[in-house]
């Protein structure tokens, strides 16, 4: 059984439908991409994953149980994290005490420390500003954190929406390179991306999503050779 | 427009608001009224009823009270609460040539206000120097006064204004003035003035909870000598906010429970009877505006069957009625001036007695 | 005849209170929370009482007669204008809350010094003020406040339609993001407070006869929540709102008499219905979503 | 495709400071845009490119140094004045007016280029102006395709449909130079190079002069005339695509192993 | 505090034993005022901070915990309302069988209870829409409405007070002399300055250095945020209100010992006053309330006597004058803006 299940899917903002009848799976331990043009409704997925928006038809189903009728923390304890559109840092905390909030659900005082450690090692600007209001970060700087914090709950499945947006060059790598080392210790990434060829290089399979609705999927091997996905994603 | 029966007479005092502490006493003495001359017959055969309309806290509040009521075709208005009040609504009865009487408006100028104008409540100049006279009686020796008065009371602004001329007029000395607010409840900045003025009489003049609790703190905080409440203090509510520090307050009283007149004792029974302690002087005033209706309308009745009349003309014809006559009630013996004024004979200065810490009562001084 | 008779002076209060709605409109307009109007409806009312009660206007009032009425409302407006002009220039690089509690000790400031004046006639007020025009009832107030609401509202469409309108709705959007887009948001925020301290200030001169007296109990914190509440249950973006909202809560617990002592209870019960279930405010009720003005034609050929 | 004026500076930093704090953001930057050139400004994250863009709008006022606009001082100008002499920008984290449709998202913009003042709209005597204006605005959005939307609310746009709008927004004040924060963020390869070819066309079309932050190499050397590389807040690198990627400094502090 | 007190009576030399009395005797006066204010203003900061809104009902909630506990430990009614002749405890001799202590805590805890009502049933479906906040003030104004005018409507607009009974044998004042002047200062007074210092610390304690704070504060932020990392906005505001309401109903309780209860609008007098203190010490911050209620009872109480006729529009004097000064409040954080 998949892990994550996208079955038949809607989703409205008022009267304009903005996904209809989506179905997708993400299977344990994969990573799996989500490419599409602009306003094709990504975010608006991964918002309905995580209970930020209201499904109208159809269930998530996240390890058997149904989400659509939980509240969106309650999503999160099931061990779902994401890392949202805007980053969305918390502006008037420092950057640890987001960091800390990240792990809010964990009662591993020590491990979390540890975790902290880590983040700050990875990411070493963070470091340096850890007492910084994060609503004074560099755009960059702030992605980096939104990143982090989604890492820090330590999820089982991790939504990232364009995680290597605003960031420069060598932090993108960066980011995939942790992508890669997530993956290998099993946990499982749906990736919302638009520097898709890199995205694509990085997961098992892709989704191409066109105004609300699925119109190619396959493996990211594959994909990435496709006329069409090539001609209208990927930049020729 | 025939008069109808029952004899409909207004009542617009404030039944909700912050006013409503005085305004409910007021409901209570015209109720009671009207069931006492209702058993005796009402006007000559024909019952009251009273309408009562809610003014609330402001001055439109009032003056729609009044409009419902001259529409409703009352004869004539006891009301409002506040002198404010009076002066935004009392026009309006004035326009329509609707008799108002007011119940416990005591500024300058409500008479003056018009013909159909008239109060029950005596100006607060008249009232309020005996307090002083009655306290020099008590201790010769007073010197120095300290003077406290509620700045956003009408009331009380002017009845300080009386006390203070009196205090002079005796040769007082008043060492300090201090106002509050009658929504204030802290007044440990005044009262530690008065201390340090080191005053052997303190004039208050303000409402009951305000006054209660300044007077309340003044003897917990050491101040030893003898203290004035003003008229605003003159009600039983007091002795549930100073308990027993209330013990040995003079007030001047433009009504006293002990007044010795039958209807005020038969007043003073049935409000006794039903809420155990003794009338207020809102009460009174308000029992008294109705009871003055009841008597000149008895009169004209008598020359000419009240439904008979036009209810324009009644109004008029009562208007003249209750300027005319002379009334024996609860207030003693009152009658009014051609302005409208009231002319009251009897005035009082009683000293709170404490039983316990939340029953007392008025003791009238001669 | 008689219905005005009766109601009369409930209608005229109801125009009135729509027009205080709008004094707080305006500045909402431009993102700004003051709750100022009260002091400056306050202030109206005392400009014209004194001017009508003060004998050393006297000699004015023989001199102008009946124009000493549309006198007041000039004086009233002027002095309004002006007090708007330096109150609001410090007070409005305040935001949210901390504005409206900045206007709201303005305004209490202002009651403490009425209060403490010979010539506002301290706690008992000014009394026995005129007649405007010789109105005899209450209803002929109806003159004065219906044609001020109409030109108000006139000026407040052409105002919304125009660059003016524009730059305060970008303010209130975002006051920074306007800043950078060319708008001075300081000289637009400070317009907008003065509008609604003007029309506060005209309608306090014009309600100081309409109550018969003026004192310090007219304008205070509750009726700055009042006013706030017409804005808010009418509906606050959309001009219609403050004048429904208004209108309605006014008549509210009048309205309600026949229920007595429970008026009050139920309508607060109301005010917290109408918050919960009109999401658009009234005026949601009312105005279905207007298509939206097409593209003009002209520029559909030039493409 | 540069015009005759070209080679004349349009905006001229002398020794721009902004420190917060102990942190020095932006440490004695100074350089010069030409007259209708394309000016790159990259760098690691928080190297100070954005502060750079506030201080040259006022949005943040410098610590030290100075800034000249045309030949005039606009060191300390507030923003209002900033954007009517002619500099008009995009915010990295997307700054428009979210309640309001798209088209009066751009309308509004036209603020400084009209005239008409309270009077004059109270008493309807700004039509021919109020057309105009209404006009412009359409057209912008036709140049960003989102005229179809136009009557949508900014906030309902998705992520990269909202850069666009800011584009069509920072045009509508007419400005001379159009500062773009990281406009490609957000969009895929496909509409990366849609969008180095609009900011060519409107760079033409407009007479502008335009300075953009970017993280996408590729496009940055594509599009820019000359670029100017942050590091910590210091000014490491200026010069034309070529030389500054070959730059062993940039190539150290930004470009790492991608380059 | 005692240097200043000594460098104030430096300053008076002629007579310094007295001025300095003087001074402490104000000194006193003023913490103890606005201890009252800063009690009162703490269960509106808490929500405030949370949800950015003001709760005009906390007033009323204020004036209901007194009555509440006064009907637990007293159990008697006046003579207007609909309850005039209704017996709480028929059969038991001397009003109550419960004392006041335990009646302090049950009607807190109605009270805060009440607080979670409301929160229920007049702000939760508002946040769940996303209303305009502002919808939130009118909501709470008209539940405020409806509280003050049931208790009317149910017990009358009569003063109530506490019998002096309740604070056990404590003498009613504290008094000792400086020199030779004496200085005075109610016992209720210092009980009310130290249970708000007690509850200040507290509170300070739980926000500032637990969990439990850290999330509020991400709660107060932004809520869908707070609720993306696991947190749950509803239980904590329902928390906050639960809190806010059960201070309120104490604070009510305490003040109402010291001044009695003056009727339904008992606590809505305190609630401009109450604004006006917590935008001085700054929205949102708990000691801010504190410091904002004691710095406005300390100016009410040094207003020379013959300036008593402002000495409320001093209140507001000050908090206009600091707002333009420091426009977060004194102890309120700037509100930072990166662009
Ligand atoms: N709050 C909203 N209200 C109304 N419509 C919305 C809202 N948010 C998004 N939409 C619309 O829903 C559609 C999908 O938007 P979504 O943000 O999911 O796109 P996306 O694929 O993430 O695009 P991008 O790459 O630009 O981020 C778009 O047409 C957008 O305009
Ligand atoms: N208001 C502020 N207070 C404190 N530090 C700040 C403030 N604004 C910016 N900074 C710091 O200044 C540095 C420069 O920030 P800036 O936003 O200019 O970076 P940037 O070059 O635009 O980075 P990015 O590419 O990530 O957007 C950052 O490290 C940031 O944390
Ligand atoms: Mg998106
Ligand atoms: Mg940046």
């Amino acid at each position: 059984m998949a892990l994550l299940e996208l079955d038949n899917v809607s989703v409205n903002y008022g009267a304009i439908q903005a996904i209809r009848s989506l179905s997708m799976t993400v299977e344990e331990g994969e990573v799996v991409t989500l490419i599409g043009a602009n306003g094709a409704g990504k975010t608006t997925t991964l918002r309905a994953v995580s209970r930020l928006l209201k499904v109208r038809e159809g269930r998530i189903v996240f390890r058997g149980q149904d989400l659509t009728r939980l509240a969106p923390d309650a999503v999160v304890r099931l061990g779902i994290a994401q890392s949202p559109e805007g980053r969305q840092v918390l502006a008037r905390q420092s950057v640890q005490d987001n960091l800390e909030l990240g792990a809010y659900l964990r009662g591993d005082r020590r491990e979390v420390v540890e975790d902290l450690r880590r983040m700050y090692e990875r990411f070493p600007r963070l470091g340096e500003r850890r007492h910084q209001l994060a609503g004074t970060l560099s755009g960059g700087e702030q992605q980096m954190l939104a990143i982090a914090r989604a890492l820090m709950s330590r999820p089982k499945l991790l939504l990232l929406d364009e995680p290597s947006l605003g960031l420069a060059p060598i932090i993108v790598l960066e980011i995939f390179t942790i992508i890669r080392e997530l993956a290998d210790q099993g946990v499982t990434i749906l990736l919302v991306e638009q520097n898709a060829k890199l995205a694509m290089n990085h997961s098992a399979r892709t989704y191409v999503l066109e105004a609300g609705s699925i119109t190619f999927s396959g493996p990211s091997a594959r994909l990435v050779n496709d006329e069409r996905v090539l001609h209208a994603y990927l930049g020729g | 427009q025939k008069v109808a029966t029952p004899i409909e007479i207004g009542v617009a005092v404030a039944q909700t608001s912050n006013v409503a502490l005085l305004g409910q006493e007021q409901v209570i003495g015209a109720r009671l009224a009207e069931k006492f001359f209702n058993n005796q017959g009402g006007i000559n055969g024909t019952p009251i009823k009273l309408v009562f309309q809610d003014t609330g806290g402001d001055e439109a509040g009032a003056i729609n009270a009044f409009q419902n009521l001259i529409r409703d075709g009352v004869v004539g208005i006891v009301g409002p609460t506040l002198s404010q009040h009076a002066f935004a609504a009392d026009p309006i009865a004035e326009r329509a040539k609707v008799p108002v009487l007011g119940p416990s408006n005591t500024a300058k100028g409500i008479p003056q206000i018009g013909d159909f104008i008239a109060r029950v409540s005596a100006p607060v100049a008249v009232v309020a120097p005996n307090a002083v006279k009655q306290a020099l009686k008590l201790d010769p020796d007073i010197k120095r006064v300290a003077v406290l008065y509620a700045q956003n009371d009408a009331f009380s602004v002017s009845e300080t204004g009386t006390f203070q001329e009196t205090a002079k007029a005796q040769k007082l000395d008043v060492v300090t003035v201090q106002k509050f607010q009658t929504t204030d409840t802290d007044f440990t900045t005044q009262v530690t003035a008065v201390l340090g003025a080191k005053v052997d009489l303190v004039i208050i003049s303000g409402l009951a909870a305000d006054g209660g609790n300044l007077v309340k703190q003044l003897r917990q905080l050491g101040y030893k000598g003898l203290i004035i409440g003003g008229n605003g203090l003159n009600t039983s509510n007091i002795f549930s906010v100073c308990g027993r520090d209330c013990d040995g307050i003079l007030i001047a009283q433009a009504y006293s429970p002990q007044q010795s007149g039958a209807i005020n004792q038969v007043f003073v029974k049935e409000y006794r009877a039903q809420y155990k302690k003794d009338p207020p002087q809102f009460a009174a005033q308000a029992y008294t505006g109705v009871q003055v209706f009841v008597e000149a309308l008895r009169k004209i009745d008598r020359k000419k069957k009240l439904n008979t009349w036009d209810l324009d003309d009644l109004r008029a014809e009562l208007n003249k009625a209750i300027l005319v006559g002379s009334y024996r009630t609860p207030l003693g013996v009152i009658s009014f001036d051609k302005e409208g004024e009231l002319n009251q004979k009897e005035f009082y200065v009683a000293q709170i007695k404490m039983k316990d810490a939340r029953n007392g009562s008025f003791v009238f001084l001669k | 005849m008689d219905f005005l008779q009766n109601y009369g002076f409930l209608l005229a209060t109801l125009v009135q209170q729509a027009l205080l709605g709008l004094s707080l409109y305006f500045p909402l307009l431009s993102g700004q929370l003051s709750l100022a109007s009260p002091g400056f409806y306050a202030l109206g009312g005392y400009v014209a009482a004194i001017l009508l009660v003060n004998p050393a206007f006297a000699g004015l009032r023989d001199a102008l007669g009946n124009w000493t009425f549309v006198l007041t409302w000039l004086v009233a407006g002027l002095i309004c204008a002006v007090l708007g002009l330096l109150v609001g220039i410090p007070a409005l690089r305040l935001r949210g809350i901390y504005l409206a509690l900045a206007t709201v000790a303005f305004v209490q400031i202002l009651q403490y010094v009425a209060l403490n004046l010979d010539v506002t006639g301290g706690a008992v007020g000014l009394f026995g003020i005129p007649q405007a025009f010789g109105f005899q009832d209450r209803w002929q107030y109806l003159l004065l406040f219906l044609p001020l609401l109409a030109v108000t509202l006139l000026f407040t469409r052409q105002l919304e339609r125009s660059r003016t309108g524009r730059a305060f709705r970008a303010i209130r959007d975002d006051e920074l993001a306007a800043d950078a887009m060319g708008i001075p948001p300081t000289r637009y925020k400070v317009l907008a407070f003065v509008i609604g301290a003007v029309l506060a200030g005209i309608v306090g001169a014009m309600s100081a006869p309409f109550l018969n007296t003026w004192n310090a109990r007219q304008g205070t914190f509750d009726a700055s929540i009042a006013f706030l509440a017409y804005v808010l249950i009418g509906g606050s973006r959309n001009m219609w709102g403050p004048v429904l909202g208004g209108t309605l809560l006014a008549a509210l617990p009048e309205v309600l008499r026949p229920l007595q002592d429970w008026r009050l209870v139920i309508n607060g019960l109301v005010l917290v219905l109408a918050s919960l279930y009109l999401p658009q405010g009234l005026v949601g009720l009312f105005t279905r979503r207007r298509a939206p003005s097409a593209r003009p034609a002209k520029a559909e050929v030039a493409k | 495709m540069t015009s005759d004026a070209s080679g004349a500076p349009i905006l001229q930093a002398r020794g721009l400071t902004r420190r917060f704090g102990g942190l020095v953001a932006v440490n004695n930057v100074s350089f010069e845009v030409r007259r209708g050139e394309i000016f790159g400004l990259i760098g690691p994250n928080g190297a100070g490119k954005t502060t750079l863009f506030n201080l040259m709008t006022g949005l943040t006022p410098p610590s030290g140094g100075a800034l000249q606009f045309e030949g005039r001082d606009v060191t300390n100008a507030a923003p209002h004045r900033v954007a009517s002499l002619g500099l008009s920008r995009t915010f990295q984290n997307i700054r428009l007016f979210r309640t309001l449709s798209a088209l009066e998202n751009v309308k509004i913009a036209q603020h400084t280029r009209t005239s008409a003042g309270f009077w004059r709209g109270i008493f309807g005597a700004d039509r021919a102006e109020e057309r105009a204006v209404s006009e412009q605005a359409w057209e912008l959005l036709d140049l960003v395709g989102l005229a179809d939307r136009a009557h949508e609310l900014a906030a309902n746009f998705s992520y990269g449909d909202q850069r666009r709008l800011e584009i069509a927004r920072a045009l509508a004040s007419q400005p001379k130079v159009l500062l773009l924060d990281e406009p490609a963020a957000g969009m895929n390869s496909a509409e990366k190079s849609v969008l180095t070819t609009f900011i060519r066309t409107i760079r033409d079309r407009f007479d502008l002069t335009v300075l953009v932050i970017e993280h996408h190499v590729p496009l940055v050397m594509n599009l820019c005339d000359r670029i100017a590389v942050l590091n910590f807040g210091e000014l490491i690198a200026v010069g034309d695509p070529a030389s500054v990627s070959r730059d062993p400094k940039v190539v150290e502090a930004y470009l790492g192993a991608e380059a | 505090m005692a240097l200043l007190a000594s460098l104030m009576a430096d300053g008076f030399q002629k007579e310094p034993a007295l001025d300095f009395a003087q001074f402490l005797q104000n000194l006193l006066n003023g913490l103890s005022i606005g201890s009252v204010y800063a009690i009162f203003a703490l269960g509106y900061t808490l929500i405030f901070s949370i949800l950015g809104i003001i709760n005009f009902a906390h007033g009323a909630i204020f004036a209901l915990g007194a009555y509440l506990t006064f009907t637990l430990a007293v159990g008697e009614f006046g003579i207007n309302g609909i309850l005039k002749n209704v017996d709480l405890f028929p059969g038991v001799e001397g009003g109550s069988p419960i004392g006041f202590p335990l009646a302090l805590l049950l009607g807190s805890l109605l009270a805060g209870l009440l607080g979670v009502l409301i929160e229920r049933f007049a702000f939760r479906p508002l946040r769940a829409r996303g209303a305009d906040p502002l919808l939130a003030l009118v909501s709470s104004l008209g539940v405020a409405l409806v509280l003050v005018n049931l208790i009317q409507l149910l017990v009358g607009a009569e003063i109530y007070s506490f019998p002096s009974t309740i604070y056990g044998s404590l003498p009613p004042a504290v008094r000792f002399d400086v020199g030779d002047t004496p200085i005075v200062i109610r016992t209720v007074q210092v009980i009310i300055f130290v249970v708000s210092l007690v509850i200040l610390l507290l509170l300070g304690y739980v926000i500032g250095r637990t969990k439990i704070g850290k999330a509020l504060r991400a709660v107060a932020e932004n809520p869908a945020t707070a609720s993306l990392l696991g947190i749950s906005v509803d239980r904590y505001i329902l928390i906050t209100f639960f809190l806010s309401g059960f201070l309120g109903g104490l604070a009510g309780t305490l003040v109402s010992t010291s001044f009695g209860i003056s009727g339904p609008y008992f606590g809505v007098t305190y609630g401009l006053k109450g604004l006006a203190v917590i935008v001085l010490g700054g929205l949102g911050s708990i000691p801010g309330a504190v410091v904002g209620g004691l710095v406005i009872g300390l100016a009410e109480a040094f207003v020379p006597a013959q300036f008593s006729a402002y000495k409320e529009a001093v209140a507001f004097a000050i908090l206009f004058v600091i707002l333009l000064v420091r426009p977060q409040g004194l102890l309120g954080r700037a509100v930072i803006q990166k662009v």
